[in-house]
């Protein structure tokens, strides 16, 4: 390691430590925003790790969470919530290798509607398998506060971070590089695509699984259709894409604008909230095409061009 | 006693539905030879060097490196057991600096090589081409050739038994072909096994040492550039049966 | 720019504060979260925000809410949860922190108050629950004990839909053969279990027992099996969507059964106007006292104000959840929601839906469970010691 | 055979739902994810007319076409023609599409509780019983299936026959050449986006005398559509008939045979098998 990445390591760890203080000033308000922000960084952190160098837009992100929460669901009568944790980032793990070794061989669009396709698919046969076996309301009820899930959270942002940076620095993350920019090249290069992409989907699988079982004791409740919710899928990829895929850093700085101007919008237009947010949706898909890094290197390039001028 | 080919193909077949673009095509490439693929545009020469490297399966026939069979494997474990290739239209890695579209051969290539030994393997093969002072420049800005020339180091990074080039001389200008040819000539002096589709005659004749000639996918000819190109068979599937 | 309900009343305050009348109290602050967009913005759409509007309008109609001797009016925070867990535990905190709510009314359907039920709890404020619907009551009121459940348990809405059916039996109307359907989704799949070991608890033959996933467009394999099963009455733990769609194929089977079920939905005035004649006799979850004179005018109330008739179920709970905490209020004399929560436990309240004594587990022990339509109306006919239960009648055809 | 006809019946209902959305894929290239959206604005239209000044749903459709035809056009040029010109290439254009597309299924969600509110809406048309070899069938849907097959019988042979079809045809097959055949494709993908805009309102409308809609319900109808073009390959509208018949027919298979709360697993099941089998879907060609 170069002084330079310790420098960023540490610069990473005094941001985090910084980060973790929320909870001791008792705002709930901005806690209750900050458990948000941290587990959409994760989840856009995990799914940009897969889908910023492929180019696969994976919408399968509510399956893998829905996995997760059902698990701590079904499992918290009967086990310790901290073995339950391990339990769904497997679950998650397992579904994402499955998925991938199934599909990843689809191209674009296909791979895109069969994983929107695929947390539908697993809510019914989660909801067939509770018919069947007269399941009566699944209910997690713990005493974890906004505060614990929000370190939890956290915790695992670190985990995913390192991750994320261990494998940027190895093999697998320059195949994935490769993959992203010419995959027949990739394969010719020697390049097992197929075991790299997988390997990748398996990462954003069961990150998102343990989100999943971390999020259920706050939503007590745990009903399919906010389990497998689909939205999340897609606010995960526009959170992505606005901070930019390029960049391991990029998703955070996706997440923390639009988490708040969603309160924004959700504060100040109660009745507007759904269209404003669908004008957003179209306003960064229009503006932001690289989201904030590709802005911020477009900028960088000018300002060496005028330099250059200069 | 003559030395096992290195590469060579046995009843090699490619059918897409009623097509059958290769047809029972056969021959063998011994060490340090360079073999050119000719014929006549839709004959059949870029399917089988995607046979070759795996980029399609045949649908029957043998292909065997250093006498194990690699018919029925994936480019990837062709790639893996020594086979490089070019690409007839340049495939570059447009995200990535010069070097590290060469590293890319390096790192998973013949021998897998990693961090420091991948990177000084990289700039060799730049050096190789002539093209080490561009190590850290983005791709966008190359020229033509010296993209064709980055592709071929990519190749040549991962060390490979046998070096696939598909019309690797095609599209370049007068000046570009002679540093090429040059270029082809130095490998062939370095003593690598090649197998060469090309159009361009001059360079057939002073770069193969045998060519093989193919014409609605089957072979119809082999031999050294001088014996078939002076073959009556050949000329009428180049001129095409009238003029014969 | 907040979006706040203010209407007549609400705005001619406004005016009079602009107008500088230094004697009009601070209004009182009250939170409202319920989905406006996603799934279950339909069923909010019928049952709560229209209640919350009304309530409003009277309210400030009658010059504000009198708290210990001042007059004070009420100004309602609109949010909208777009059906999401995670929205409704923003909104929640938004209104207690940045809002500074004195109330925030309960959120819409049961996993939404759930979800919300910690940061009502955290901050002390009674969730008078309305369409919250579970079997887990003492747990929760233990764990949250500011939180008030008006909807009943659904031990009670599936034994009482039993109970009639064997009623019905015992008058020799029907048989042994029942089949059973439910929507699979978490309120459906949790009916259907309860209300299995009942049904065979009571003798009866489930001839006939599936589950279709929420969303199905083509119910008539469903109801052609059942038909084909040859019931004598059909139970369906069914959805609003899927409650239509089931009636519309036992009308198109013409499933000729004495007693016909379905859950969700069937008391929405909208039922009796798809269906007509045909809905007479067709069973549902809910009902109401039609002959009150106490319903009768808020139904009238209703209409007038929001232009919708209330649904003859969760409607009438949801305005007498408001009424509760409008009584609440004034009868406490403070907006300090500990001594208002306090008041809810300790005190019986006249609403629309009759008196609502909350037991020790803060649930409500008086509510209708089984309602049917009757002549164009949608009546109770089971309830847990409501009175006014209206007979039976035997399903005649879907003529 | 009642299982047939049952299927038949449904698989109409969903040829209605997707053969608009195949129009917008397969020649404008628009994986267009407010689709659903567009099909309950056509289904909220009919429910006003025929509930407000008793028009039947049947006649509404003629005013739902052209209007959904202008709004779809609009929405091409102005939103999503900018995207085509943008992207680089085709898989940059569909990541663009499903996102700008799913901005707009938000803001048309927003636009629908705004004017119409959240409420559910239906009401009765042809809600009777016609036996056809004995058992009974909803008469409306009997009529939507034969909406759904004139529809899919005049797209059909207006694709085959007439110039234009051969002309968007010819787009879907292949833009580039088209453009260098001299074929204005901006214009051609835009009528092709409005026509199947118009085409999934006019499927609204009719779906509407038998289906229980809310503003919020449309990405039920998107998820249906999406999985059947997918499944029937895209740019051909015999894949997309075919595809909903089959997905109609296995559905009832299941519901029938097997349990009804199958159905919609089975429905995924039958899709990824497709995927897996013949990624190009049942007529789709295979990309180069």
């Amino acid at each position: 390691m170069t002084a330079r990445d310790w420098q960023k390591l540490i610069t990473a760890a005094v941001l985090l430590g910084i980060a973790a203080l929320l909870p001791l000033t008792g705002n709930a308000y901005w806690l209750s925003l900050g458990v948000s922000v941290a587990m959409y960084t994760v989840l856009a952190t995990s799914w940009a790790l897969f889908s910023g160098p492929t180019h696969y837009i994976s919408l399968a992100t509510a399956a893998f969470f829905g996995v997760g929460t059902y698990v701590m669901g079904s499992g918290i009568e009967v086990m310790p919530y901290w073995t339950l944790l391990p339990l769904a980032a497997l679950a998650g793990g397992l579904l994402a290798a499955l998925v991938g070794l199934a599909t990843l061989r689809l191209s674009g669009v296909y791979f895109v509607i069969f994983t929107l396709g695929l947390a539908e698919m697993v809510r019914q046969c989660v909801t067939w398998y509770q018919n069947q076996t007269g399941h009566k309301g699944t209910y997690v009820l713990t005493e974890l506060t906004e505060a614990d899930i929000y370190w939890q959270l956290l915790g695992l942002a670190a985990l995913v971070y390192l991750a994320g940076w261990a494998i940027q620095r190895s093999r697998l993350g320059f195949a994935l590089r490769i993959i992203g920019d010419d995959e027949e090249v990739a394969a010719h290069s020697g390049i097992n695509t197929a075991l790299v992409k997988v390997a990748l989907f398996v990462v954003s699988g069961l990150v998102a699984a343990t989100v999943g079982a971390i999020i259920a004791p706050r939503y007590v409740y745990i009903e399919p259709a906010t389990a497998f919710a689909p939205m999340l899928s897609f606010q995960v990829v526009i959170m992505a894409l606005l901070g930019g895929t390029g960049r391991l850093w990029g998703p955070l700085i996706g997440v923390i604008p639009f988490t708040l101007l969603w309160e924004v919008i959700s504060a100040s237009f109660p009745n507007q909230t759904t269209l404003l947010l669908g004008l957003c949706f179209l306003l960064i898909v229009y503006v932001l095409p690289k989201g904030f890094v590709g802005l911020m290197q477009r900028l960088d390039l000018m300002r060496q061009g005028r330099e250059a001028f200069a | 006693m003559r030395q096992a080919p290195v590469l060579s193909l046995r009843g090699a077949t490619k059918r897409f539905g009623g097509l059958v673009a290769v047809d029972q095509l056969g021959f063998d490439v011994a060490e340090h030879q360079v073999m050119g693929l000719i014929g006549p545009n839709g004959s059949g020469k870029s399917t089988t060097l995607n046979l070759i490297s795996g980029a399609l399966s045949p649908t029957s026939g043998t292909i065997a490196l250093k006498g194990q069979p690699i018919t029925a494997l994936s480019a990837r474990a062709i790639a893996r057991k020594g086979v490089s290739r070019t690409f007839q239209l340049v495939r570059m890695l447009p995200s990535m600096t010069v070097l590290e579209n060469v590293m890319a051969g390096a790192v998973f290539g013949h021998r897998r090589r990693w961090g420091g030994s991948a990177e000084a393997h990289a700039i060799a093969m730049l050096e190789e081409v002539g093209m080490a002072d561009e190590a850290g420049s983005p791709i966008g800005q190359l020229t033509y050739i010296d993209t064709k020339r980055l592709e071929l180091a990519r190749a040549l990074a991962g060390e490979p038994e046998v070096l696939l080039l598909d019309e690797w001389l095609a599209g370049l200008n007068p000046t570009e072909l002679e540093e090429g040819i040059a270029l082809i000539h130095r490998l062939r002096d370095e003593g690598r096994t090649i197998v060469l589709v090309e159009h361009v005659m001059d360079a057939i004749r002073s770069l193969c040492d045998a060519c093989v000639v193919m014409s609605s996918g089957k072979k119809i000819a082999e031999g050294t550039p001088e014996e078939v190109l002076s073959d009556p068979e050949v000329i009428r599937a180049y001129l095409g049966d009238d003029d014969a | 720019m907040k979006r706040r309900t203010t209407l007549k009343a609400g705005v001619a305050l406004a005016a009079m504060t602009l107008a500088g009348a230094a004697f009009a109290a601070d209004p009182i602050v009250i939170g409202a979260v319920a989905p406006k967009t996603g799934p279950l913005a339909g069923g909010a759409a019928v049952t709560h925000w229209p209640n919350i509007q009304l309530w409003v309008s009277e309210v400030n109609g009658r010059g504000g809410l009198d708290v210990g001797g001042e007059k004070r009016m009420i100004e309602v925070i609109e949010y909208d949860d777009q059906t999401n867990p995670q929205e409704t535990i923003k909104a929640v905190t938004r209104l207690a922190t940045q809002d500074k709510a004195d109330f925030v009314l309960a959120p819409y359907s049961t996993g939404l108050n759930l979800a919300a039920a910690p940061i009502y709890q955290r901050f002390g404020y009674p969730q008078i629950t309305s369409s919250a619907s579970t079997d887990q009551i003492v747990e929760l009121s233990d764990k949250f004990p500011g939180m008030f459940f008006l909807l009943g348990q659904n031990r009670e809405i599936v034994g009482d839909a039993v109970s009639i059916l064997n009623a019905l039996r015992e008058a020799g109307e029907i048989g042994d053969d029942v089949a059973m359907v439910n929507v699979a989704d978490a309120f459906g799949i949790e009916l259907a279990a309860t209300a299995k070991p009942i049904f065979e608890e009571a003798g009866f033959n489930l001839v006939y027992e599936t589950s279709y996933p929420l969303g199905t467009q083509d119910l008539s394999p469903v109801m052609k099996a059942a038909k084909a099963a040859d019931p004598d009455a059909f139970v369906a733990w069914s959805y609003p969507p899927d409650t239509f769609g089931l009636t519309e194929q036992a009308i198109i089977e013409d499933l000729d059964v004495k007693a016909f079920y379905t859950a969700v939905a069937t008391a929405f005035p909208a039922y009796g106007e798809r269906f007509g004649a045909a809905a007479e006799g067709v069973m549902g979850i809910g009902g109401v006292n039609t002959a009150s004179p106490e319903f009768q005018d808020y139904a009238a109330r209703h209409m007038e104000v929001t232009g919708q008739a209330p649904d003859h179920w969760a409607s009438g709970m949801m305005y007498a959840s408001l009424q509760i905490l409008e009584q609440a209020i004034e009868g406490a004399g403070t907006i300090d929601r500990e001594v208002v929560t306090q008041y809810i436990k300790d005190h019986a309240f006249e609403t629309v839906m009759g008196t609502v004594d909350f037991d020790e587990h803060n649930n409500n022990p008086e509510y209708w469970t089984v309602g049917q339509w009757q002549n164009g109306e949608f009546k109770g006919i089971a309830s847990t010691g409501r009175d006014g239960a209206v007979p039976v009648l035997i399903k005649e055809g879907w003529e | 055979m009642d299982i047939i006809i049952t299927g038949l019946i449904l698989g109409g209902t969903y040829a209605l739902i997707a053969i608009g959305l195949n129009l917008q894929y397969g020649v404008a290239r628009i994986m267009n994810l407010a689709n659903g959206e567009m099909l309950v604005a056509g289904g909220y239209t009919a429910f006003a007319l025929y509930t407000g000044a008793g028009l039947s749903p049947l006649l509404t459709i003629f005013l739902v076409a052209p209007a959904a035809f202008a709004v779809n056009w609009a929405i091409y040029r102005v939103m999503l023609r900018p995207l085509v010109k943008r992207a680089p290439n085709r898989g940059a254009l569909e990541q663009d599409s499903i996102l700008a597309t799913f901005g707009l299924s938000f803001v048309m969600v927003g636009l629908m509780v705004w004017a119409f509110g959240g409420d559910y809406f239906n009401y009765a048309y042809l809600s009777r019983r016609v036996e056809i070899f004995g058992d009974g069938f909803g008469l409306n849907r009997v009529v939507a299936f034969l909406c759904a097959t004139a529809l899919c019988a005049a797209l059909f042979i207006w694709m085959n026959l007439s110039r234009a079809g051969m002309v968007i045809r010819a787009v879907a097959v292949s833009p580039d050449s088209a453009r260098l055949v001299g074929i204005d494709v901006p214009r051609l993908s835009a009528i092709a986006f409005a026509l199947g805009g118009a085409v999934t309102a006019v499927g609204g409308a009719v779906l509407s005398t038998y289906l229980t809609l809310d503003a919020s319900t449309g990405v039920i109808f998107t998820m249906k559509a999406l999985i059947i073009v997918i499944m029937g390959g895209v740019g051909d509208i015999r894949g997309t008939i075919v595809a909903a018949l089959i997905l109609g027919l296995g559905e009832t298979l299941v519901a029938t045979l097997i349990d009804p709360g199958l159905t919609l697993a089975a429905a995924y099941a039958l899709f990824i098998l497709i995927l897996l089998f013949r990624p190009q879907g049942l007529f789709g060609r295979r990309q180069a």
